[in-house]
């Protein structure tokens, strides 16, 4: 029993709780923050290690047997999921020194922050669905509190809308938790894609997974449930748009990869013409959106959409192959979007203004800044050998190797409207003569760069390092269509029918 | 009965759903209350069957819950769902309310600014 | 509002009521109806009681407690007894009793004690929410769009 | 030695920055020995391969992906890394004279030395991945190049215009270079050249090649793509020379020659190719004659160039690869020449428009020469390299592959091209170098820096020497190219004089001749209408296509994304009733049977049948307070049920909840005002009517059809009966709820908390400045906003709005 795993989790609600009863000691809170958020990032990647040597790590709440109890399970996606998160909530920190101010850090700007860490990291844990649910709330009211942090206009309008529409997707959610509970009486993933599997008519199921893919497709912000999602990100701090923007449509997807990919197998094949017309809708609409803005933040949002196309495509192309270079998608695009509004962020900080009219100047101003933009931009329109390359390359050959020619097409069409409207903002931030006169603007200091560029730096050793980054991401897709490892690893060599009610060790 | 409960929480969806097409904040939360209702509801459906005046306590001679008591871990569960909602609620409560004096407006038409092209 | 006198002694004599009831509801919780929820509910509600009939600043007074560290210190109170299995090599929340049930109370393990966490934090969140929603008025008095009497009548 | 050399000077690339701290001119031969040495080493192996020897080198790289880092060196590559190796060095000592006062000169050698690390990548690898890998970077670096004057809006727009053309083509080839891949099973070239025969019978093979032409014709700007090439000029003269004559535009050229032993012969290659090719070669020398700009000439005339290359790529016959490689080498040698000659007379006299020169010859004598030789060459007269390979060209011309009339069109068309290069070339030589001086020159014009002519001068220099004796060797250097090409024993000879007197010699004579008569007609041609028809202008409906797009996407996303709450619900509903909808009528009420009511008892019926009425109530009230009043009947009535039907832990809880919920939302809603508007049309009502009223129907039936569809077990069986043995407790939910569900509950009271938080956050951290309501007072929020203690003053306002109306009542 790995009950190693459950640290992840207490080490950030603890820290975060003490860090609500200190918060007017700033220093303190600060230094709770980023050793909570580092050890976070040290254990993500000791179970990194650790899974691809042992395999999937199991351990049991309180101790009651598996289905009775509750599950934390990590396999090869929950770990880079976790580490991705630990990842971008201490860059986030590190930018949020340099640039939130005091005022928030007063009403528990960082507590939230370590809160959402606790959420998505338990989010990524659990192996049970019900569970999977109470973490969802937890992540999802941290990000209201941290999107409506500053109460200015356009985050309560925007964010009045992002909390009506994630709690619709919430309760569908709940609905659709009912819902399995009363078809198949269990609440355990293993344990539902143990009996699912056993069912031969299976069409309520499939009702009942209609529900699943609303729910996490709102979360996710897949079209045409993703509104919610460019009326919000552009109005809070720029860490915490750069923190959602690189982490929260992702944990939709990993619920829908989890969920689909263990609970759902049957219904996925089922449903997967109807996820890959969602796919590419949801990349059309996006860049279209994303074409159409004319602030660096609301383009980059619109991106985020337009790249969860991209994450759904490696579901609905059901295989390995498919769900590799989805999850590799999602790695790489959890690294760059954070760091493209980072970078954005940071000139938009300097400039004062995220309006493209009013800025310019930045690539002769900031030339670092430059530089890491054009890599970030150009890893995200997946210009080789950068990481987001390797993605879009895995998915059409995946598409290709099912003879999806056209969500194929329609993936390959939309990274170069992708990369024009990247180009857009290239042209007006950087490469345009400055709006105003620049000369009184700040300096970007090692604050505003560094975090930034960490990312950069992880994406660039992510495309040179491609290949184990794919076998990690391969090992993690099969791990998560293997349900019969999962129920023995779970439940033990006999199923979970077999399994009665005591306090395991 | 469950037939009639299952239309019960189809018109609390419907209810909930027609008041968040609306245009009122206030009708927009009473139309997330009726949804997070109808949601407790259909997983109370989602039990053991519905089960008169035997709730799941362990009865002291048998030293366990009769079988056929109510099923105790839908209740759990909707506890829980409960809870979670009431947190949720009274935080949209509070946003729509500053976001009410902040538009000035009851109106969600009003509060289009943030993706006003 | 707060000006009832009927309120203001039905919630003075409630307090007390409201207050046991809750370590009643609270203690039994995990053989009979009640537990940490509906206990910290009941508790809150006392409190609240107070804050309507008083007013949130008169509460503040009578009942100096930061209720938000008191949700803060409830919440690492259910976490801490969990803490117990994860240093003895076990699982995490992994329930230890004491032998022999204590009088009058019952069994006593950290379950129970978990079950006073999330009691402590159910009272510290809801009164904290009433004491802030009820200050409003008084932070920031209504600048609202003036409202004619007729359309306040027909509801009165 | 291959990887090496891709390597090195990919990592040198940074040394570029030296420019910023070392003396300017010298730096230029400091940093050009890096290209030199590139050429050393494959000039080196030049004997091996013309001995008929193929080097390769392999490394492993993301293996799944069938992406390898490997490289192969045969007589194709080895020509082209020649090329961009040689031509590179000139390149890079030009460069530091022609920018010699330009404060970015070191990003520039930095761009130069990546773009050329992109192109010796290209021309080497033997991995359909790493070709496209090198070939994405080439776009990269050359946007980067042609965008280095980023200040004026034209360089943006010219860059951006190159980028979304070539990047465009590239994703086409990638999924072309897939699919050609899938068909062959392997991704290393030789290996798919060796699978020809197999390719060409796939179902895969139409598509996988016209997604490769697709590439090959953006990046080798053929028609209807040529129009970024021109605009591509914006760039500082060396990247035009370099990327824009030499190197990176011949990239298409490159690939249809490496895959013309697997995939020709067919009529798609044929008639495709050949096809484009001629109408490209046509269109570029027709336009280069009405260009005033002189770097726009030499643009179009390159586009013209490789329409002629496309077209020999395509037309099959025994002397077309040999004219290809032919052509490919005399193109570089005078073109690269011509564009670092034109940038000289640029940097001197300040203008490149033909208008505005003239008379040059004599204040820029070394600069007239060169020009005057290489011009020649590109019109193909004798004695210069030029004409050797127009001669080739005629030849392949004359002895195409091509179906019977089909093949006197080309023909026509390579004479045609070949009258109207003679003509570009005497416009250019005569409008800058001789005539009257021009107009629109600076004062003082004089001979560029020795350095700048440093590269003309070697490249018409052999332009001219090859001709003169090294033709055997030259042949010897190419005829490994054309084995690449061509892999069935063409040989390619070379030679000035021919020794008897062919049709192709009359017809290059004949083209000569027509194009010195039309030289007098130049002015006329030149003011002649557009051949195209007006709207056909690349630059036109680049612009047009930019531009509807964006208009069109910003109405499109005004329309959906247009702010309001509840068309996004209506979205979302319509999503949830799209997805549960039709497996749920179509196969989710199998073998249902209706319930008897008979166990229905009054108490549960009545507070069931309470629960619509109260929603019903809560929907038509007309005051807040009716509205929150009549929604709290409901849940008051759904813990009734909780009662009836064994639930009593969640009956209190619901009961207390929906208190409290009703209680808070009295106090911040219940107050004004009081009345609900009527802000939507009946046509809007009975739409919303209709969509609830659906999603109330699904969410009835999906409930119904799970409640009576039970197919397991459910697990509480065992809490039940082991609540008190295990979890020492008799209230089964609680033991649940504090035990073996606790971390459920545990994330629930973390939600409480966090919500809390939040909410605390956001009514007392406001922005300092709100915006102001009406004429009152502006607020004044007082200076402790954390609200331990409210302020003093507080509590006379409490007094004050102690009379709020709905308590009142």
């Amino acid at each position: 029993m790995a009950h190693h795993l459950f640290l992840p989790l207490i080490v950030p609600l603890l820290s975060a709780s003490v860090a609500t009863i200190i918060v007017r000691q700033h220093g303190w809170v600060r230094v709770i923050a980023v050793a909570a958020t580092l050890f976070n990032l040290g254990y993500g990647a000791w179970l990194l290690v650790t899974i691809a040597a042992t395999g999937r790590q199991v351990t049991q709440a309180a101790g009651w047997s598996a289905p009775f109890g509750i599950t934390l399970v990590a396999d090869g996606l929950s770990a880079i999921m976790l580490v991705l998160t630990a990842l971008l909530t201490l860059v986030t920190i590190g930018y949020s020194f340099a640039t939130v101010d005091a005022r928030q850090e007063r009403f528990y700007y960082y507590p939230l922050l370590l809160l959402l860490l606790f959420g998505c990291s338990g989010a990524f844990l659990t192996g049970d669905l019900f569970n999977l649910y109470v973490w969802f709330e937890i992540l999802l009211v941290a990000s209201f509190g941290l999107i409506t942090l500053g109460g200015s206009r356009g985050q309560l309008e925007g964010g009045l809308k992002y909390v009506v529409l994630n709690l619709f997707g919430s309760i569908c959610f709940l609905v659709g938790a009912g819902l399995l509970y009363g078809v198949a009486g269990t609440l355990n993933m293993a344990h539902l894609a143990e009996r699912l599997s056993t069912i031969q008519d299976a069409s309520l199921v499939t009702a009942v997974a209609g529900f699943f893919l609303v729910a996490f497709g709102s979360k996710a912000g897949l079209a045409p449930l993703f509104f919610w999602l460019p009326t919000s990100y552009h109005t809070p701090n720029i860490a915490v748009t750069a923190l959602f923007g690189g982490l929260l449509t992702k944990v939709g997807i990993y619920a829908l990869y989890r969920v689909f990919g263990t609970v759902f197998q049957s219904e996925l094949a089922r449903l997967a013409p109807l996820i890959l017309v969602v796919a590419g809708v949801t990349m059309v609409v996006g860049v279209i959106g994303a074409m159409a803005q004319v602030n660096v933040r609301r383009i980059l949002a619109f991106h985020i959409v337009s790249q969860v196309g991209y994450m759904a495509m490696g579901l609905g192309l059901v295989s390995v192959a498919g769900m590799t270079a989805g999850i590799l998608f999602m790695a790489h695009n959890i690294v760059v979007k954070t760091a493209l509004f980072l970078i954005g962020g940071a000139a938009e900080h300097l400039t004062g203004t995220g309006e493209l009219k009013q800025m310019g100047g930045m690539a002769r101003r900031e030339p670092m800044l430059a530089l890491l933009w054009l890599l970030a931009s150009f890893a995200l329109v997946g210009v080789p050998p950068l990481t987001g390359f390797f993605g879009k390359l895995g998915l059409i050959q995946a598409g290709l190797a099912q003879e999806q020619w056209l969500i194929v097409g329609v993936a390959a069409t939309v990274s170069l409207f992708t990369l024009f409207s990247m180009l857009k903002i290239w042209n007006e931030v950087f490469w345009k003569k400055a709006y105003s006169d620049l000369s009184a603007m700040p300096r970007a200091g090692v604050g505003l760069l560094a975090p930034a560029a960490v990312l950069v730096a992880v994406s660039i050793a992510m495309g040179i390092g491609a290949a184990p980054t794919l076998e990690y991401s391969a090992l993690a897709a099969e791990q998560v269509f293997d349900t019969a490892s999962l129920v023995r690893d779970v439940c033990g060599p006999n199923g979970c029918e077999a399994v009665e009610l005591a306090v395991g060790h | 009965m469950t037939l009639i409960l299952s239309l019960v929480v189809g018109t609390l969806f419907a209810g909930g759903i027609y008041l968040m097409l609306r245009r009122s904040v206030v009708k927009l939360i009473l139309g997330l209350v009726l949804l997070s209702h109808g949601a407790n509801l259909l997983l109370f459906l989602m039990g053991d069957g519905l089960i008169k005046a035997r709730p799941p306590f362990v009865k002291p001679e048998a030293g366990v819950a009769p079988p056929d008591s109510a099923d105790p871990l839908i209740q759990a569960l909707i506890l829980t769902a409960i809870v979670i909602s009431f947190g949720l609620l009274t935080f949209v409560m509070a946003l729509a309310y500053r976001a009410d004096q902040a538009v000035e407006s009851d109106d969600l038409d009003a509060m289009t600014s943030t993706d006003r092209l | 509002m707060y000006d009832s006198i009927i309120l203001r002694t039905v919630a003075r004599l409630m307090l007390p009521i409201l207050l046991l009831l809750s370590l009643f509801m609270l203690v039994r919780g995990h053989n009979l109806p009640g537990g940490g929820f509906i206990g910290g509910l009941l508790a809150a509600s006392a409190f609240i009681l107070q804050i309507i009939a008083y007013g949130p600043v008169h509460v503040r007074r009578i009942i100096p407690v930061n209720f938000l560290g008191l949700a803060a210190v409830g919440v690492i109170f259910a976490a801490v007894w969990g803490l117990i299995g994860l240093v003895t090599g076990q699982a995490y929340m992994l329930a230890f009793w004491l032998k022999e049930p204590i009088p009058g109370i019952g069994k006593l393990g950290t379950p129970v004690l978990f079950d006073i966490g999330v009691y402590l934090t159910v009272i510290g969140v809801t009164t904290q929410l009433a004491l802030v929603l009820a200050e409003e008025p008084i932070l920031y008095p209504l600048r609202r769009r003036p409202v004619s009497a007729d359309r306040v009548a027909p509801e009165a | 030695m291959l990887l090496t050399s891709v390597l090195v000077t990919f990592a040198a690339a940074p040394l570029g920055l030296l420019a910023r701290y070392l003396p300017r001119p010298p730096i230029g031969w400091i940093l050009a020995l890096l290209p030199l040495a590139a050429f050393a080493a494959f000039a080196a192996q030049a004997p091996a391969i013309i001995a008929g020897e193929r080097m390769s080198q392999a490394i492993p790289w993301v293996a799944a992906m069938g992406i390898e880092l490997r490289f192969s060196l045969d007589g194709l590559s080895l020509l082209f890394t020649l090329l961009v190796s040689g031509i590179g060095t000139l390149i890079f000592i030009y460069t530091a004279y022609y920018l010699a006062g330009d404060p970015g000169m070191g990003r520039f050698y930095v761009y130069l030395t990546v773009f050329m690390g992109s192109m010796l990548g290209l021309v080497l690898a033997d991995n359909v991945l790493t070709l496209f890998i090198f070939w994405e970077l080439t776009s990269v670096s050359s946007y980067l190049l042609v965008g280095y004057k980023h200040d004026y809006a034209d360089a943006r727009r010219g860059a951006q215009m190159g980028l979304l053309v070539t990047v465009g083509g590239g994703l086409a080839l990638l999924v072309g270079l897939v699919l050609l891949s899938t068909a062959a099973g392997s991704y290393t070239i030789s290996e798919i050249i060796a699978a020809g025969e197999q390719l060409r019978a796939s179902s895969l093979y139409t598509p996988a090649l016209l997604l490769i032409f697709l590439g090959c014709f953006t990046k080798s700007a053929q028609f209807p793509f040529h129009f970024w090439l021109p605009n591509a000029m914006q760039a500082p003269t060396p990247a035009s020379a370099y990327l824009h004559s030499a190197t990176m535009v011949k990239a298409g050229v490159y690939l249809l020659a490496r895959l013309h032993p697997a995939l020709s012969e067919t009529p798609l290659w044929i008639y495709t190719l050949t096809s484009v090719g001629a109408i490209t070669m046509l269109i570029g020398a027709v336009v280069a004659n009405r260009r005033d700009d002189i770097k726009g000439l030499l643009a179009y005339s390159t586009i013209s160039k490789l329409g002629t290359m496309v077209l020999l790529a395509g037309m099959g016959g025994p002397e077309a690869p040999a004219a290809l490689v032919a052509t490919i080498l005399a193109h570089a040698l005078y073109k690269g020449a011509l564009f670092m000659l034109a940038g000289a007379v640029d940097h001197e006299a300040g203008t490149r428009s033909l208008s505005q020169l003239g008379g040059l010859r004599r204040l820029m004598p070394w600069t007239a020469a060169l020009a005057i030789l290489s011009s020649l060459s590109m019109a193909g007269v004798p004695i210069l390299f030029g004409f050797v390979a127009k001669e080739e060209q005629l030849y392949a011309a004359v002895d195409n592959g091509l179906p019977a009339g089909l093949d006197i069109v080309v023909l026509i068309a390579v004479v045609t091209s070949a009258v109207f290069g003679v003509l570009y070339a005497w416009r250019l030589v005569s409008g800058v170098f001789f005539g009257p001086l021009g107009s629109g020159m600076k004062a003082h014009v004089h001979e560029a820096p020795a350095g700048m002519l440093v590269g003309p001068a070697v490249l018409t220099t052999l332009s001219v020497i090859l001709p003169l004796g090294l033709l055997p060797a030259t042949a010897a250097l190419l005829q490994p190219a054309v084995n690449a090409i061509a892999d069935d024993g063409v040989k390619i000879s070379l030679y000035l004089i021919p020794s008897e007197l062919s049709l192709p010699l009359i017809l290059s004579m004949t083209a000569l001749l027509i194009g010195a008569v039309l030289t007098r007609f130049e002015p006329q041609i030149a003011a002649a209408p557009s051949p195209l028809p007006l709207w056909f202008n690349g630059d036109r409906i680049y612009d047009a296509a930019i531009n509807g797009m964006l208009q069109g996407a910003t109405s499109f996303t005004r329309t959906l994304q247009n702010g309001k709450l509840r068309s996004y619900m209506t979205w979302a509903v319509l999503a949830l009733v799209a997805v549960v909808m039709p497996p749920l009528v179509l196969f989710g009420f199998n073998g249902l049977v209706l319930p008897n009511l008979a166990g229905v008892g009054p108490f549960e019926l009545v507070s069931a049948l309470l629960i619509p009425v109260g929603v019903l109530a809560t929907l038509r009230a007309r005051s807040r307070l009716g509205a929150i009043i009549a929604s709290s009947i409901v849940g008051a009535m759904i813990a009734f049920l909780f009662v009836i039907y064994s639930a009593p832990d969640l009956a209190l809880t619901q009961l207390l909840i929906e208190t409290l919920a009703t209680v808070f939302l009295m106090l911040l809603f219940a107050v004004l005002p009081v009345g609900f508007e009527r802000l939507t049309s009946d046509s809007e009502r009975a739409r919303d009517g209709l969509i609830a009223g659906l999603a109330g129907l699904m969410m009835a039936g999906v409930a119904f059809a799970a409640a009576s569809n039970m197919q397991f077990a459910s697990i509480s069986q065992a809490f039940r009966a082991e609540s008190r043995s295990q979890g020492f407790g008799d209230n089964v939910v609680n033991v649940i709820l504090v035990d073996f569900r606790g971390f459920d509950t545990m994330g629930e009271i973390v939600v409480l908390f966090i919500a809390l938080l939040g909410i605390y956050a956001m009514l007392r951290l406001r922005p300092s400045v709100e915006p102001t309501r009406d004429d009152e007072e502006a607020p004044t929020p007082p200076a402790s906003l954390d609200g331990a203690t409210p302020p003093e003053h507080g509590q006379q306002e409490q007094q004050e709005t102690a009379s709020e109306p709905w308590l009142k009542a």
